[in-house]
């Protein structure tokens, strides 16, 4: 163990192109633009951002199911990106992936004995005798009752398939894990259950995690630090007590703002007090979601929607780059105020 | 709906609507190859003179009049045509001997390419004499320059064509609306559909019985065809087959109609030289003995008689009944199976395998025919001369191609046997087109050589009288017929459809509408459609 | 695979179809013991010409005094084999360059596509008979493959667009997240995918061979005599449809028969494969 | 939307000129040349041949006629034919009204009788006459087009005698008629070939409309309309047909070759003076410039009929309009 | 006073094998001006609920012959075809779980809102439009008159769902049934969806029906929650209830369960298994085999949904509270 994290992601961008044929016009969308940030071992951080804002995108950039157009990622000290096919097979044993939909990640025609072996036999990880036992085992410790080996994907629950998509991925003993929403699909009794597996399982294994998710009140329990995600970029990463009790970026405190709470009592209270619950009053200046190409290159991405009282013309005119404000705290607006006492939360 | 029909006003009326197969190409006539094209052109343009209804080609006394009043023999090698001087075009200008002159040019000349350019290279020159007098200069003297000097060509105006490049005679648009001076005019052609003639009431011979001849388009489809024929929807079809010549017996609106006599006969040819290697000889029928006694083992007439019907016609040579020599005294070869068995078992082909096929020093008594699939008649043939080889042991494949394929494999010399068919010509001269080492390269496709066949043959062309020149061809046809290059199969006489109301009603074998000018619908049995005018 | 059978035999239409199939691959494969004569005999030219339908001969005689029921029966045989083979020439091709192209993707799938739309663009019937009647004597072989060689073009691109779709599942990015290969993943992943509709391709497109061969027959391109195939016996009794409809009807009952068996079949296969429909 | 067509429009004329190059290229291959046809018992002799070979450059070097012939193509000029001695466009343009005609009037029934049918079905979906309708329609789908023919010729040609079985008019009478009687002999002429061309297609038509509807009926926004309170029939018409008709316009661009296709026989089976007959008969009789000139033309049909769907689509799906 | 609506013994039942018993005896009351929250996990009959109230099950779902849904004194449930569409859209409106899909892709925004307006009020077209405005206006979409010559697709989700709600309101409903409203949406657009569906409820003082699967989604808004499980009620009371002392295990569990800003927690109290199916529900009590303090009673015997001073709930603890395991 060193001092070196175990990931560092830096200024990795990904467009895409999307309609346009042999003569058609394509759209670019910055799906990813300029993230930079590092994990360290055994530390797990929180990804948020609202439905496109590139999460998903560069979750994958980092294990290179896509490839990015520029900026680097280094695992462990090796640059995954240019990595030979040898090196990269030896990486993708290292680092894993568990996706949000679980039926999707699920080859239907499969079961699940064999979705859960197949990586061990690519990596060639156990004799073929001793394979069943591994896959036994591996389906006890995510709590999967080992006679459902033969089923198919349909024929389980939703909570059951996620427990599969995290079995897959730690038959191959990874160090560092992907979690693509790996809860926002399952019901709140069966979120639960598999929250508290993913905590289980990363203390017993001292394994490193990338928690995506696009709620708030989820990260908080399985992160170390959260990066905020906003249109692509990272808009304030932050320790996540800190990042709950002071958000600095007025997109995440509007984020936070809007997370219901269930109690009547502090919910009438917070709307009654006239919070910013994204523009409450008045009608909205823009569409809610961000629309690519709607705005100045050189604006702040989340100008339009912005409440901050500051907000100004320099928004219009420069991006804000991500800058440190404290200790681990880093945001990416002009205005936000590193002095700023600590909060407690509403 | 109303209709806005014309009646036809006098006595020369009716209508014949005959029903075609496939639609002319082009109605030019030195271009104009398929046999419905020839029958609307031998309508629309008209010929020096014409065969008698016996087509005899060599019987001065025989040919009928037409653009020619009368001719005279000046010389052994010229012949003087005098035209008739109230013959015109239907556009009114008369035909003179200029026009004749032209059309000799046009028809020789290389750049229009009429399939009867050989034919009429046989003439040395025409020459006007005056107006309405033209000479034919012959290079030597032989039998049928009559024949040749007026068979070929149609007449074509000068004072329309004379200005148009050669090289463009054959897409002119004249092709396609044709002017000529024959007993009908052209009225339109709707491509795909029908063409539409009308007689000329100044022709100047006999009125054409029938005011309105139409040719309608009915496709391939031979049933549709017949279904048309019989409820009522045309009145002529140009071929009926065996089973719808049995309905005629019945019908009371439809008679079968004989094309007499016929030109046409056709043969299995045998190739004598290897497909795969043609400066070999083929390794089967280079034998003549094999040919002979596969030529006396097939039944030709049950054959005969289960495709072309109970009067069916056994070709008994290359010759087809329209020629004069027919039935002459030639040599033919007999059906004996026996005696074919027989003659396999002495050359020494046995089944020694076991696989019912006939084999000799390990070479298996095996070959393919081809046939196209064009022809019903000749593809139900070869099926049933298939299964008699078969049950002698002689294994006969049948390869269907389309024609041009058919003919191109043909030309190449790559068959064993190749299904063909003679006909349209009513001379005997044509057997030096097929028979003879001249015409390697042309239509012997086998490479059928024997010296005293070609020597007989050039005799009887040269001959300068009937007798000579039967006695020549009996023993050329003879010769043939004793080598056995090809199996003579069937000269059935074809028969058309045509609808009884029609009177005066014959067919000459050579041209469906030669005689169509004389037939008539008397006033009694019109129909609606006989009454119409244009 | 096998829930599938099982969906597919619990619809009643598809069971008929598949029934009738196996009763005429069936009856196709043992065409020799059925029948009770050659197909290509001709038993008695004089005698037996165009019989109707009689016990002696079920589906009566045609021209050559053939027995009709024996030709069917052996029809079957010819047009089944030929519809089955040239269809898994086609869908072989079809899915090879379907696969390429979608997975390729850029310039290859470009340039791949915009040739399948150009011969997409040709009536297929319209390309088969430039081919077919192009080429001479080409046989039976011959025959399936260009009848394969023309039908792949629809198959590469409903593939294509497979590929595409099952492509940015998940489950893919799973499969390589955890270091399958390219093989791998179209062997274990993507194929058995992609198979239900190149299944109810197959089975549908069997059908629509019998009757582009059967087309071709009646145009005078197809089988060539004296083999007897259900086009090129329909073909023969087309001449004669008024005086012995039973040589074309028979043949053209068992070509609507079996094509009916092969769609309802498919659709079976189709519906048991299609998951709103469970 | 201009974009869009021009792009296509590009994109078709690539397609086109594809067609050409591709049938240019089988008819090379094929054993034969044109001149190898004749078309009678009466043959023409080999030196006429070579010399009229030369003189319409078939004795040049492939590529040369190759590139001849594109450039001619591209001028519009699509070359000789040697069978009616005429340009080849000629003797297109003589059928193609015709076969227009057919294949405008096949439509009217393909898609009149199946959409109407695959609505009704998808309506009634799992009843009885959904039943009988779906067996009709699929036994109408595995009929052989051609026999399909053959059949109603005999039915209503020959043993009812209501319609006539050939050609595209009477010939005998046509010229003669009024318009009104004209245009009332061709739709005699018309119906049987039109029907059955058309059947096959509304059989495919239904099955596809049913599907289609089924699967509309079932989503979120039919039921929404319904919670408004809207009356049945405007559910079904305006929410429900619309967004059915969708996938069966897509239909509409394959329908254009199988429905050539189906020329081919039904011309053949009628006798109906157009395109498909021509081209049956050029192939046979090696006229090239006919088959490559109907290839070229049938692609650009085809191509034709591809783009007005998208359009249709397009102007029928606001999803797929750009955001202009 | 009479309740607006009412729904007494609702059970619906989808056909298979074996029958879907989607939502089975499922009794509640809405008065004017006031809001019902229904929640629930997936599965447990919410939707089917809703759809049930307007008539609007397809086949092979069936509403039993003993619901009754009574309307103004009407039973819903036997009307006539005729009569139920005058009372849908205009007397009870609905607005759905996912507004991509259950708006028309190939209609405008104004066809969809004034066919609603149309269908049943004699108005003419240009009025309508003018309402059209004035309701988009109302939902707080920007430049309503220019939006409403858009298509759904050019519409981000939270319009989307403006707009579902904005043709609900067009003819002043009396009851507003809101399935799911949110569930689809990001956080942020949730919220104001929810703020703008309070605000017009108190504008317009309807009643309103919310169904949820989030208790947070409900906090804020609801008089009264009703929670289902395996499509019945288990427990019904008001929300300050519910979250303060709720009653049913399986409500106190789900309270549990969600991972709260406001009150950090290193481990989320799970529910063991999961949600049954609706085919096959379990003997006796529902929730027994997920329950910790289920004991015999609770396997064999169905509770009743028995009234107590804070709520009804349906849970044999009622009788036996010293099961209750600590
Ligand atoms: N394959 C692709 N082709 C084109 N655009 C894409 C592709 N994948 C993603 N995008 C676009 O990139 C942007 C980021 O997408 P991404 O899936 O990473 O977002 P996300 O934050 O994971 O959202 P969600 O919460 O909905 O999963 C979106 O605008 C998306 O439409
Ligand atoms: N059309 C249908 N056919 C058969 N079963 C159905 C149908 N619709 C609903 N169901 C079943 O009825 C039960 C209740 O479904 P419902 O949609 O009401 O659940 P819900 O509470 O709305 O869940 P969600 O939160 O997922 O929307 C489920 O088990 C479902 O499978
Ligand atoms: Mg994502
Ligand atoms: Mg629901």
């Amino acid at each position: 163990m060193n001092g070196q994290p175990l990931l560092a992601v830096d200024r990795l961008s990904k467009t895409f192109r999307s309609g346009g044929g042999l003569f058609g016009r394509a759209r670019t969308i910055r799906a990813v633009h300029e993230v930079s940030f590092a994990i360290a071992r055994g530390e797990s951080l929180g990804l948020v951002g609202e439905s496109g804002s590139g999460k998903t995108t560069l979750g994958r950039l980092i294990l290179r199911l896509l490839t990015a157009n520029s900026g680097t990622v280094h695992f462990d000290g090796t640059d995954v990106l240019t990595a030979d096919r040898r090196t990269l097979r030896a990486l993708r044993r290292r680092m894993q992936i568990v996706f949000q939909d679980s039926a999707g990640s699920l080859n239907p025609r499969m079961t699940i004995g064999s979705a859960v072996r197949e990586p061990m036999t690519v990596h060639r990880l156990a004799r073929r005798s001793e394979l069943d036992t591994r896959v036994r085992t591996l389906f006890g410790e995510v709590g999967l009752d080992p006679i459902l080996v033969d089923r198919y994907p349909h024929e389980l629950s939703g909570g059951q398939r996620q427990r599969v998509g995290i079995a897959r991925a730690l038959s191959v003993e990874p160090k560092f894990v992907v979690l693509d929403e790996p809860v926002s699909a399952l019901d709140v009794s069966v979120q639960a259950q598999v929250l508290n597996l993913l905590a289980d399982l990363r203390e017993r294994r001292s394994l490193t995690y990338l928690f995506i998710a696009h709620d708030l009140a989820v990260v908080r329990h399985l992160a170390d630090r959260v990066a905020v995600m906003y249109f692509g970029k990272l808009v304030e990463i932050a320790p996540t007590p800190r990042l709950f009790a002071a958000p600095t970026h007025p997109y995440t405190t509007t984020l936070l703002a809007a997370i219901p709470v269930p109690d009547p009592r502090r919910a009438r209270q917070r709307s009654m007090a006239g919070e910013p619950v994204g523009r409450s009053a008045g009608p909205d200046p823009a569409p809610a979601e961000p629309q690519p190409g709607s705005q100045p290159a050189d604006a702040c991405p989340f100008y339009p929607r912005c409440p901050h009282p500051a907000k100004d013309e320099r928004c219009r005119r420069e991006v804000p780059l991500l800058r440190e404000i404290g200790v681990g705290r880093l945001v990416a607006c002009h205005y936000a105020d590193p002095s700023a006492p600590d909060r407690p939360p509403a | 709906v109303a209709e806005r029909i014309a009646p036809c006003p006098d006595d020369w009326c009716g209508t014949a609507v005959i029903a075609t197969p496939a639609e002319a190409d082009v109605l030019f006539p030195p271009s104009t190859q398929g046999d419905i094209g020839r029958s609307i052109i031998d309508l629309v343009f008209t010929r020096l003179a014409d065969l008698g209804p016996d087509l005899n080609t060599v019987d001065p006394t025989s040919f009928e009049p037409r653009l020619a009043s009368s001719w005279t023999r000046e010389d052994s090698l010229t012949i003087v045509f005098s035209l008739n001087p109230s013959a015109r075009w239907h556009d009114g200008a008369p035909v003179t001997a200029e026009d004749v002159a032209f059309t000799y040019e046009v028809y020789r000349d290389s750049l229009v390419g009429s399939p009867a350019r050989p034919r009429v290279l046989q003439i040395a020159g025409v020459d006007v004499r005056d107006p309405h007098t033209v000479a034919f200069r012959f290079p030597r003297a032989y039998l049928e320059q009559l024949f040749d000097a007026v068979y070929h060509m149609w007449i074509l105006p000068k004072h329309l064509l004379g200005a148009v490049p050669r090289g463009e005679l054959v897409s002119h648009p004249f092709g396609r609306n044709p002017i000529g001076a024959g007993p009908y005019r052209f009225v339109r052609w709707r491509a795909g559909e029908s063409v539409e003639l009308v007689a000329d009431s100044a022709y100047f011979l006999a009125r054409p019985g029938l005011r309105r001849v139409i040719w309608r388009s009915t496709g391939g489809d031979m049933s549709a065809a017949i279904t048309q024929l019989f409820s009522g929807s045309v009145d002529v079809l140009t071929y009926l087959p065996p089973e719808a010549v049995q309905r005629t017996e019945t019908s009371d609106e439809i008679r079968a109609i004989a094309y007499q006599p016929s030109t046409f006969y056709s043969y299995l040819l045998f190739n004598f030289r290897d497909p795969a290697d043609p400066t070999r000889p083929h390794p089967l029928f280079a034998d003549r003995a094999l040919r002979r006694a596969l030529a006396v083992a097939v039944d030709r007439a049950a054959a005969v008689r289960a495709v072309d019907g109970a009067d069916g016609i056994v070709a008994d040579g290359p010759v087809s009944p329209a020629m004069w020599i027919y039935g002459a005294e030639y040599e033919r070869l007999p059906y004996d199976a026996a005696r074919g068995r027989r003659e396999l078992t002495q050359l020494g082909w046995r089944d020694s395998d076991g696989d019912g096929v006939l084999d000799r020093y390990g070479r298996r008594l095996s070959f393919s025919i081809i046939v196209p699939e064009t022809s019903a008649q000749r593809r139900r043939f070869a099926q049933i001369i298939q299964e008699q080889f078969k049950s002698l042991g002689v294994e006969m494949r049948i390869t269907e191609l389309d024609f041009n394929t058919f003919l191109q494999r043909a030309e190449t010399g790559r068959f064993d046997v190749f299904y063909g068919s003679y006909g349209g010509d009513p001379s005997p001269a044509s057997i030096s087109e097929v028979w003879t080492r001249d015409a390697i390269g042309g239509f012997n496709f086998g490479s059928y050589v024997n010296p005293d066949v070609d020597h007989a043959v050039r005799t009887a062309l040269d001959a300068r009288d009937i007798e000579t020149a039967r006695g020549r061809w009996t023993d050329a046809v003879s010769l043939i017929n004793g080598d056995a290059p090809a199996i003579w199969i069937s000269c059935t006489v074809p028969k058309a459809g045509v609808h009884r109301r029609f009177e005066n009603v014959s067919i000459r074998g050579d041209n469906l509408t030669a005689t169509l000018p004389l037939w008539r619908v008397p006033t009694a049995r019109r129909l609606p459609r006989d009454r119409y005018d244009n | 695979m096998s829930r599938t059978l099982r969906l597919v035999w619990q619809d009643r239409r598809a069971r008929v179809g598949l029934a009738l199939v196996v009763l005429f691959a069936l009856l196709a494969a043992f065409a020799s013991v059925v029948a009770s004569h050659d197909p290509t005999a001709q038993l008695d030219l004089v005698g037996k010409q165009y019989q109707p339908p009689s016990l002696a001969h079920p589906f009566g005689t045609d021209f050559y005094s053939r027995d009709l029921l024996s030709r069917v029966l052996h029809g079957a045989r010819i047009s089944l084999s030929i519809a089955v083979l040239s269809v898994a020439v086609s869908i072989v091709l079809g899915t090879a360059v379907g696969l390429a192209a979608g997975l390729a993707g850029g310039l290859v799938d470009q340039v791949l596509m915009r040739g399948v739309d150009g011969a997409l663009a040709m009536p297929r019937l319209f390309l088969v008979l430039v081919v077919v009647a192009l080429w001479e004597d080409i046989g039976v072989v011959g025959l399936v493959l260009i009848l394969g060689l023309t039908s792949w073009f629809d198959t590469s691109r409903i593939v294509r667009a497979e590929v595409l779709s099952v492509k940015s599942r998940q489950f893919i990015a799973a499969a390589r997240a955890v270091g399958l290969g390219l093989r791998g993943i179209v062997g274990r992943h993507l194929l058995p995918n992609i198979a239900g509709p190149i299944i109810v391709m197959a089975t549908l497109g069997i059908g629509q061979m019998i009757l582009l061969e059967a087309g071709l027959s009646y145009l005078g391109v197809g089988v060539r005599p004296p083999t007897p195939s259900w086009g090129q016996i329909i073909a023969d009794g087309q001449q004669v449809l008024r005086t012995a409809p039973w040589v074309a009807l028979f043949p053209g009952l068992a070509i609507v028969v079996t094509v009916l068996a092969f769609s309802l079949l498919g659709d079976g296969v189709r519906r048991a494969l299609d998951p709103r429909s469970q | 939307m201009h974009r869009f067509v021009a792009a296509r429009l590009l994109q078709a004329v690539a397609i086109v000129f594809l067609v050409g190059t591709l049938t240019f290229l089988l008819l090379q291959l094929a054993p034969g040349d044109p001149l190898s046809s004749t078309s009678s018992s009466l043959l023409v002799p080999r030196t006429v041949v070579e010399q009229q070979r030369r003189a319409f450059g078939l004795d040049r070097p492939i590529l040369e006629q190759y590139v001849r012939y594109l450039g001619n193509l591209a001028r519009g000029d699509f070359g000789y034919s040697y069978r009616e001695h005429r340009p080849a466009w000629h003797a297109i343009r003589d059928r193609l009204p015709n076969t227009l005609l057919l294949a405008a009037a096949a439509l009217v029934v393909t898609f009149g009788l199946g959409i109407g049918l695959g609505v009704a079905q998808g309506l009634r979906a799992g009843s009885r006459v959904d039943d009988v309708l779906s067996l009709v329609s699929l036994t109408v789908y595995s009929t052989p087009v051609f026999w399909l023919g053959i059949v109603l010729l005999l039915l209503f040609g020959e043993t009812l005698r209501w319609l006539p079985v050939s050609g595209a008019t009477d010939p005998v009478v046509y010229d003669q008629l009024s318009l009104l009687a004209q245009a009332w002999d061709r739709i005699r002429h018309l119906t049987l070939p039109a029907v059955t061309l058309g059947a096959i297609g509304a059989a495919a038509t239904a099955r596809f409309q049913r599907a289609a509807m089924l699967d509309v009926i079932r989503q979120d926004f039919i039921r929404t309309a319904r919670a408004k309170g809207l009356a049945e029939r405007t559910v079904v018409l305006r929410h429900a047909l619309r967004n059915a008709l969708l996938p069966v316009i897509t239909l509409f661009g394959l329908a254009f070759p199988l429905l050539l296709g189906g020329t081919v026989l039904v011309e053949t089976v009628f006798a109906w003076p157009g395109m498909g007959k021509l081209t049956v008969d050029a192939i046979h009789g090696r006229d090239y410039f006919v088959v490559t000139g109907a290839a070229v033309l049938a692609a650009v049909m085809v191509v034709l009929g591809n783009l007005l769907a998208d359009i249709l689509y397009r102007v029928l799906d606001p999803r797929t309009r750009e955001a202009a | 006073m009479k309740p607006l609506l009412e729904v007494r013994d609702l059970r619906t039942t989808f056909a298979g094998n074996p029958a879907t018993r989607a939502v089975d005896g499922v009794n509640f009351t809405l008065d004017v001006g006031e809001t019902l929250a229904i929640v629930g996990e997936s599965g447990c009959g919410k939707t089917v609920t809703a759809l049930s109230i307007l008539g609007l099950i397809d086949e092979p779902g069936r509403i039993e012959p003993e619901s009754v849904v009574e309307f103004g004194g009407v039973n819903l449930l036997t009307l006539e075809a005729r009569e139920l569409r005058r009372i849908r859209g205009a007397e009870i409106a609905m607005v759905f779980q996912e507004p991509a899909t259950s708006l028309n892709p190939v209609l405008t925004v104004e066809t969809q809102i004034t066919e609603t307006l149309r269908a049943h009020r004699t108005i003419s077209r240009t009025a309508a439009r003018a309402r059209a405005t004035d309701l988009l206006e109302l939902v707080r979409i920007p430049q309503a008159a220019e939006r409403l010559g858009a298509y759904p697709h050019e519409l981000s989700g939270g319009m989307q769902q403006r707009v579902m709600i904005a043709i609900a309101l067009s003819c002043e409903p009396k009851v507003l049934i809101a399935d799911e409203p949110t569930t689809a949406l990001d956080v942020t657009v949730q919220a104001q969806i929810l703020e703008l569906l309070a605000e017009l409820q108190g504008r317009l003082g309807m009643a309103m029906l919310l169904i949820s699967h989030d208790l947070g989604v409900v906090a804020g808004l609801a008089d009264r929650i009703a929670v289902m499980y395996g499509g019945q009620i288990i427990e019904q009371a008001s929300a300050a209830a519910i979250f303060e002392r709720p009653m049913h295990p399986y409500t106190e569990a789900l309270l549990k369960a969600v991972p709260r800003l406001d009150r950090p927690v290193t481990r989320l109290s799970a529910i063991a298994g999961s949600v049954p199916n609706a085919a096959t529900w379990p003997d006796g009590c529902r929730f027994h085999p997920r329950c910790p303090h289920a004991w015999d009673r609770c396997r064999t015997s169905h509770p009743e949904l028995t009234p107590t001073a804070a709520g009804d709930v349906r849970c044999w603890l009622t009788d036996e509270p010293h099961r209750r395991v600590r």
